[in-house]
Order: C-alpha cells, then structure tokens, then sequence
C-alpha cells in the first residue's frame, strides 16, 4: 500500500505545482509578457548553453541572471530557490558526493582515510551548478508560462494537431484520473486491515492500473461522442494567437546576444 | 531513468535529437492509422500512462527507477502509441515536475518510448506466439525485458560521457551500466513484470473486447 | 411538423447485448418531451441515436423528415441544429480552459474569429464569463454543468437533447438548469430530456416510458394517474401525488401550488 | 457513550483551499447522524476524516475516546470497527470478481479461509450470490451498489460511514438501501450518513447542516421548520411540508402517512 499512497501524495503534489505554476503565471512579469513561442526557443537555447559550458564562473553569472529573472517576473525568489534545489535530485548529490574521491589529482582534504582531489571537488561543483542553473531555467519557464499557452505554442511549430489534440486530452485528464485512482486507494485504504506485502502491494497496484485503463477506457470512447457532437473532426484546434511585439523582439536580441557573447568568450575571442 | 540535464554533453544529446527525428516522423505518421475515436482514447491513455510514471524509487549511482506504462500501451494498442504517449508524458514531466531535462529530452524519449515499448512488445509477442506462452505471463516477461534493456541503454549513454567529453556524468561504463541495469534488475523490473502482467490479465479477464481493439489500430 | 420520428429502431450493443428494441416514436417541432425509465433502460442510447452518434441496428431514424446515415455524423448543419448535453460534464469539458471548450463547436461552425466571440457571448449570457479562463479541473459540479451548457448552447441549436441535466446539483444549480429549459421551451426550441426529476418530468408536454421498449406515451397528468406504470418504470411517485391517492381525492395535481388549490377547496367546504 | 467527538477540527487541501473549519461534532453509540449541506461543503472530506483516511490540519477527533493518529490508519480494530460506504462504487469494486472484492477486507482480517468464507455469507445475506463470480464492470449501477454494500458488512462493523447512498439509484434500488439502513438502526449500529436524500434525513435522530462549518444541529423536524436554513443549507425543503407551510398549517409532516393523518383530521371537522 505504501506504493499507491506514495503514488497518490506524488499526484497531490503535481497538481498543486500545477495549480500553483498557473498562479504565478498569471502575476504581470517580464517573462509572462513574453510570447510563449519567444520564450520556449529562448529556454532551448540557453539551457543548451548552460549545458554545454565548462567554467563555474560563467555558469554562475547563468545561475544569477535567472535569479534576476525571477525578480522581475515577480516570481517569489525564496520559494523559486527552493523549488530548484528540492527538484535537484537526491541522486545528483548521491553522484557528485563519491566523484569527490574518485577523481583523481591532487589531494585537497582526508576524510575517513579517503583522499578528496582539487580536481574531484572542482567537478563536483561544476556538475551539481551545471544541473542547477539549467533546472532554474526550466522552472522559471513553467512558473510564468500557461499550459494553454505552452500547447498554443507547440502548435505553431508544427507539430501535427493531433499530437497536440492527444497532449491538450493528456494534460486535462491527468488530473481527472488522479482523483480517481486516490479515492479507490483510500476506498481500499479503509478495509485494509494492516499493511499489504510487497509483492501483495504490487498486484494490487496491477488490479489499480487494471482498472483505472478500464476507466480511462470508457472515459475515452464518451469524450468521443461529446467531441462528435460538437463538430470534432480529428483534431482540437489551440485557440491562441500569438503577435510578437517590441518585448519579445528585445528579449530574443537579448537571447541571441547571451549565447553570441558567451561563446565568443569561451572561445576565446574576447 | 529519466536523465536530467547536465548528465550528458551537448554531443550525446544532439546526437539523440537527430536519431529522434526519423522515428517521430515515422510515430506521427502511424498516428494517420487511428479511427477519430481512438483518437481521443489516446489521449486518456497517455493520461493514464503518466499516473503509472508517478513513482520514483531513487537507484543509487543512477537517476530513477519507476514503472513505465510503456510496455503495457505496446501490448494494448502499439509500440508507436506507447513512443506518441512517452513523448507526451516526459514533455509534460520535463516542463513541470524538473523529471528529466530538456536538452536530455531527445535521450529520455529514446530510452522509455522507443527501446523499452519496442522491446517489451516484441519480446511478448515472440513468446506469446512462438512458443505460445500463456499472454499474461509474456506480457510481464516483456516488461521486464524491456525495462532492464531500456535501463541499461540509459546506463551506456551515461557511461560513455568520460570518453567524449569530461565535466558530465562522471562514471564509466563499468560503473554505470551494472548500477542502472542492477537496479532495475532487482526493483522496477520485477515491479513492472507484476505489474503489467496483472494489468493485461485484468484486461483480458474484463473486457477482452479491448483486447479486439489492437488490431484495428495496427491496421 | 415532425423534427424526429423514429421507426422501428432497435439497437444491440458490441457485446451483443439489446439496448433497444423496436422504438416507434415522434417529436413535434417546439415540444418538450420526457423519456424516464429505470437504470439501464437504454434511454441514453436514445439519445445517442437521435444525435446521429451510434446508427441503429435496425429501423430508421428520420431528421426533419430526412434519414439519419453515416454521413449526418459529420454533417455541419446537423450539429449546429441540435446540443447534446452530456449528463457527465467532464467528458463535455476536455480543453485546458472553459473559453477554449465552449468554443469547440463554434469554431468547428463558424470559424476562429467569429466562435471566440460566441463563445465569449454565451459565457456572458449565461453568467459565467469569470470562469473563461479556469481550468475544468479547478470548477465546482455547479459550474462545470453550467460551462458544459454554454458548451452547447453557444452553437444556437434547435433541438436539445439532455441527458439526466439535474443529476448530482443541489437546489440551487438544480433551479438554474430548470429555469433554463423554461426559457428553451419559451421560445419554443424542441427539448427531448431523459430524467429521473419529477419537476423536470412536469416541465414536460409528452412523457415516454421507456424500458428497452416503450411502455406509456402520455401526457405528465396521465402517468401520475397510473401508479402500476409508474412502478414499472421504477419511479418514485411525487409525494403530493401519493398524498392525494391515499386520501381519495381523484385529482392529480402536477405542482405544490395546484395542490395548495384543491386542498383549499377541500378544506373550506 | 460517544463513539466520535471532533474537537475544533479543520481541514486544508493541499492546494491551500480550507475544506473545513472548527468542526466540533458528536457522535453518540447507536445514533443515526446526518451530516447534509450544499455541493462542496466538505462533506466527503469529514467522513474520510472520520475514518482516519486524512488527518486534520487542525484540531483533533477521538474515536470510542482514544486520538486518532496515523497508527490508526493501519490499525486493525479500527478497521474492522469502522466501515466506509464510497459514493461512487467504481472505487470500491476493482477485483476481478464480486467475491474477490467483497472478500479483501474479511481476508486481511481473519485470514484466506474464514475471510472468503465471510464474503460468501454476506453475498448471500444481501441476496447477491448470483453476482460472486461476475466481475465489477459488467454490473449494473444498482448491483454495483449492493456489491460494495456488501464488501463492508462483510467486515462486521459497528459504526457506517455512508456517502450518499443512495445518489444515482432508481427507486428499487434506493427502497433497497434506505432497508439496509432501517435494519442497521435496529441493530442499535451508530450510522453516519451524508446525503441530499429526503427520505433518508428523515430516518435520522439528528442532523448537522455543514457548509465548511456547522450552520445547525438539531432534529429533522427542526430542520424542517426553518425553511431559511433549509435554503442556506441549498435543500430542498420536501413537497409535503412546502404544501403545509402554504396551507398555514403549523405541523411538519415527515413522511407521507404523518401528512395523511393530519390532514385526514382537518377535512372531517
């Protein structure tokens, strides 16, 4: 049991993010003034920057301009941060901690008769600021962007509509299904007496998926008769337009000038 | 297994979104198959496929490990439903939960929509008609097979990062391969095994007419 | 003139299984017309049949005097004529704002442009304008069975068809859904509603009891009057309908004030 | 002696949004309570706390006098003490048969051989043994309904936790459980039950009216006399005691045969 209640807080947990992002994207920032099709380039293109960049103190300046970023979007900076390091992995640190000691090179420290390298340490804190300003980027863009703007966006790169239909019925129905899944957890909850074992626990996370497929099933073939009934033919199309106007022509200069800049110092032609 | 950004270097992840794009194409393409009502279907399905993704175990030494509805949608509709369906749930993951990355996105997609579902399909269907294994029993198999299989490819991407360039994932082949595929060995797979055996038993005990629905799809 | 008029029709399920069989029945253009029944009687497939979604399994259905086919499922005009108000709204509701589903059909009408503005319009009209940008999710039942309204009454169609439309509100909801059938059968669109709400089943011109097959057509006052029918189609029996039989009194009164008139009559000789 | 007491309890979704506050509530050992309120008043979310399925944000609730903690979720007797009937039935019927589903509670409790045999017992007490092998999906609402009726008796429980009941059900099937219930009070068990349902409030001994606080504790005839707590509370004041009411009559019915009589008494003087 404790795999479906765990899965169940996790669901909780995704929609009140989701709830929350749609909150903050609502704030009037500098980045959710900015045409989502600007912003999810831009994203692209700086992460792969950030990604792709070898000096801390460049990835640094990164981590900060995101900072700045935030502020002028009027996002919380407390909660952003945190949002950021608590979406850090467990794993990363799990990764970067034994890479200390590993990596060969000239000793820094001793602990426990192992010997931390300068090189280890210096990799270490490359890595864990590499992950973190690029997940910064991401969430900046999540908590200033609009679902319906997001997939309104998507579209316009054309990727086919009923890829967008599918991802338009995933993101409305995940949140349907997730209720459903954790009333029959608690429905279960309440006749089990004691605790289910692990294999136990698994078959009944089966017989759970089993039917809420089942469920997902039915919800489906309706949807369609609902969607026929109103004109359906194939495909939802994203309502939003977009115009590009002076603020995201100024931040996708902006943009281009970053990455140009960047480059051109690490290559050395600054 | 999803690989966040900053594991891998800039090469491994173009290199990704060029082998990517043929295979969209080709999944965007088998889409032209489905009826205007499956339509629809798919999108719960893909719903229903994130809600199966929800749970993360921490594997030391990898990233996750967790139960991907891949195999299962493989089995119930098609492999290319399950790559459309996992393009869709990691994007959402990607942008929403910081579950894997975007540069890495292109690798993620490869590792749980296009090996696992592929894998984990043919595996069930070699059993279950060459050697007539009872279906359920080979749809676990397969899911088994196809996640350790997945979970060892995202191993040797990972692995292979100190050779083409340093700074990323630190870990060689020898290290990463056997934390990734031991983990999902010992966890996620025999939990995906269960869990989808008992998924398509369920299935086909309570509305094997579903089961029917497969071959209209594959048309 | 005859907006349905159904001959024969049956219709068996993929498992099988008949939902229907041997459905004759009429709808004048301008009536509102009740279907009730027990659970599982078919009366949604009814519906679903009369909004050209399924085909019958045999029989015919004609629209305005002209056969439903394959065709009539993707037909324009036919779906801009008649709403069809699913009795689950989450299936009604499916995009990421009540703006953008309320828009569906208008759009798939009338075009981008002009289905905003219905869209807007209707949200408007029926009150519910704040609600244009929330997500489904985050609505109560109340509002959600009023943006699945908007959802189809943005597209001006003649003919509603309701499915349970009370089902699950409270009063107040409740009320919103009957005054709006009201003001429907006030500007004489045609109304076919299956339900199971007595108030609803009063609104009514014509009752059909359907249970696979149709057992009663009449008037609201003629199936209060029979109680065996009532019984078969396993209704409740308004309780001022009960009260009355059980002190004898002939007359059927159709609301609380009728019977407010009668027992003052009563009581005053 | 009380078998629940909630003292100033309240409760906040994870989304930030309170369900519930300064709930303090009693509950006595043999009692049937009805907990009543418009869409969205926290109703559901009392019951789940009630059955140590969530934990309050604030305030606590003792159950036969000992705070329920989050021990209790897993704790046996409290399981077996305390049943809990979902509204919608898809959420307690999963297995893939009846017997399966009805057997899951008595089999973590007593172990494979009793436990199954306890599932058959009860199947066959409520008169649904033809239904043991069928699977959960291919039943209709009203069996759907007794399965999962079944699947808590089967743990003999002392008090019932009841969510609407008897909402989606056509009138056999709700004339089914509204028995069940009559044959639970009779049996002294203590019932807590959530509802819009007439009837079933009027089977009460008392009733809370609940809109995320208490807004009224008292008797069903109390209620019934305060036609504006009845609209705060979004009911529906019932036909017979709206006809009094009009009529200036100063009693209040509660059922049909009550109304009867009295009425009876009027028109012979």
């Amino acid at each position: 049991m404790g795999f479906l209640e765990e899965t169940a807080r996790e669901v909780l947990e995704f929609t009140t993010n989701a709830v929350f992002s749609e909150r903050y994207a609502r704030r009037d920032g500098l980045l959710q003034r900015i045409d989502p099709r600007v912003k999810v380039v831009s994203l692209v293109v700086i992460v792969a920057t950030v990604v792709s960049l070898e000096r801390i103190d460049l990835i640094l300046a990164f981590y900060f301009l995101a900072l700045a970023l935030a502020v002028l979007s009027r996002l919380p900076v407390i909660e952003f941060t945190k949002r950021v390091w608590v979406f850090i992995p467990i794993f990363t640190g799990v990764i970067a901690l034994p890479s200390i000691f590993m990596i060969p090179g000239e000793p820094a420290f001793h602990l426990f008769g192992l010997t931390a390298s300068r090189e280890g340490i210096r990799w270490a804190v490359l890595f864990t600021l590499r992950v973190a300003t690029a997940v910064s980027y991401a969430i900046l863009f999540t908590m200033t962007s609009r679902w319906n703007d997001i997939v309104s966006a998507l579209a316009s790169f054309r990727i086919p509509g009923m890829v967008i239909t599918i991802t338009t019925l995933t993101y409305r129905y995940i949140f349907l299904l997730a209720k459903l899944l954790l009333d029959a957890m608690h429905a279960r909850r309440a006749r089990l007496a004691g605790e289910l074992g692990m294999v136990e626990s698994w078959k009944e996370a089966g017989k759970h998926i089993g039917a809420t497929f089942i469920k997902a099933n039915a919800l489906g073939e309706d949807l369609y008769y609902a969607m026929l009934s109103r004109g359906y033919a194939n495909e939802i199309e994203p309502l939003r337009e977009f115009k590009a106007g002076k603020v995201d022509y100024a931040f996708s200069a902006f943009t281009v000038l970053l990455v140009v800049l960047t480059f051109a110092f690490t290559r050395g032609l600054l | 297994m999803h690989i966040p950004d900053g594991y891998l270097g800039p090469y491994t992840c173009a290199f990704f979104y060029l082998i990517m794009i043929p295979i969209w194409y080709k999944a965007f393409r088998w889409l032209k198959n489905l009826k205007p009502s499956q339509v629809p279907l798919l999108g719960v399905l893909t719903a229903f496929a994130f809600l199966v993704m929800m749970y993360n175990m921490p594997v030391p030494g990898g990233t996750t490990a967790h139960i991907v509805g891949g195999t299962i949608i493989a089995i119930l509709i098609s492999p290319w439903a399950a790559t459309v369906s996992l393009s869709i749930v990691l994007l959402i993951q990607a942008l929403f939960f910081g579950d894997g990355g975007i540069t890495t996105y292109a690798a993620n997609v490869f590792n749980m929509g296009v090996v696992l579902p592929f894998v984990g399909y043919y595996t069930y269907k070699f059993l279950s008609e060459r050697f007539k294994l009872n279906e359920v029993i080979s749809a676990g198999i397969g899911a088994y097979i196809g996640i350790v299989t997945a979970a060892t490819v995202a191993g040797i991407e990972l692995g292979i990062q100190p050779y083409i360039q340093p700074g990323y994932c630190p870990y060689p082949l020898r290290v990463s391969v056997p934390a990734m595929a031991i983990a999902h060995l010992v966890t996620a797979g025999p939990a995906a095994a269960v869990v989808t055996a008992a998924v398509v038993w369920y299935v086909k005990k309570s509305r094997p007419d579903l089961f029917a629905m497969r071959t209209i799809a594959r048309g | 003139m005859k907006v349905y008029e159904l001959r024969n029709v049956s219709y068996r399920y993929p498992t099988g299984e008949w939902a229907l069989r041997g459905i004759s029945m009429e709808v004048e253009r301008g009536e509102t017309l009740a279907i009730v029944g027990p659970n599982g009687a078919g009366k949604t497939t009814l519906l679903k049949l009369m909004d050209a979604l399924v085909m019958p399994t045999e029989g015919e259905i004609l629209f305005e005097g002209k056969l439903i086919t394959e065709d009539t499922m993707t037909d324009k005009e036919f779906r801009r004529k008649v709403g069809f108000l699913f009795q689950n709204p989450d299936v009604m509701l499916f995009s990421a704002t009540v703006l953008e589903d309320v828009a569906f059909g208008p759009v798939h009408l009338w075009g981008k442009e002009r289905g905003l503005k219905r869209a807007r319009e209707e949200l408007r009209r029926l009150g519910i304008e704040k609600l244009a940008d929330r997500h489904p999710y985050s609505l109560s039942g109340g509002e959600k069975k009023k943006a699945s309204i908007a959802c189809v009454t943005a597209m001006e169609p003649e003919v509603l068809l309701l499915d349970e439309p009370t089902r699950d509100l409270d009063l107040r909801n409740r009320n919103f859904v009957l005054d709006m059938i009201r003001s429907w059968k006030g500007e004489r669109k045609t109304v076919v509603v299956v339900t199971h709400d007595l108030r609803l089943i009063r609104l009514a011109d014509r009752v059909y009891v359907v249970n696979k097959e149709i057992l009663f057509e009449g008037t609201p006052r003629e199936l209060f009057s029979r109680p065996e029918l009532i019984e078969r189609a396993n209704l409740d029996v308004p309780e001022i309908v009960r009260l009355f039989h059980e002190l004898g009194i002939n007359e059927i009164p159709l609301s609380v004030g009728e019977a407010v008139e009668i027992l003052r009559g009563l009581l005053q000789r």
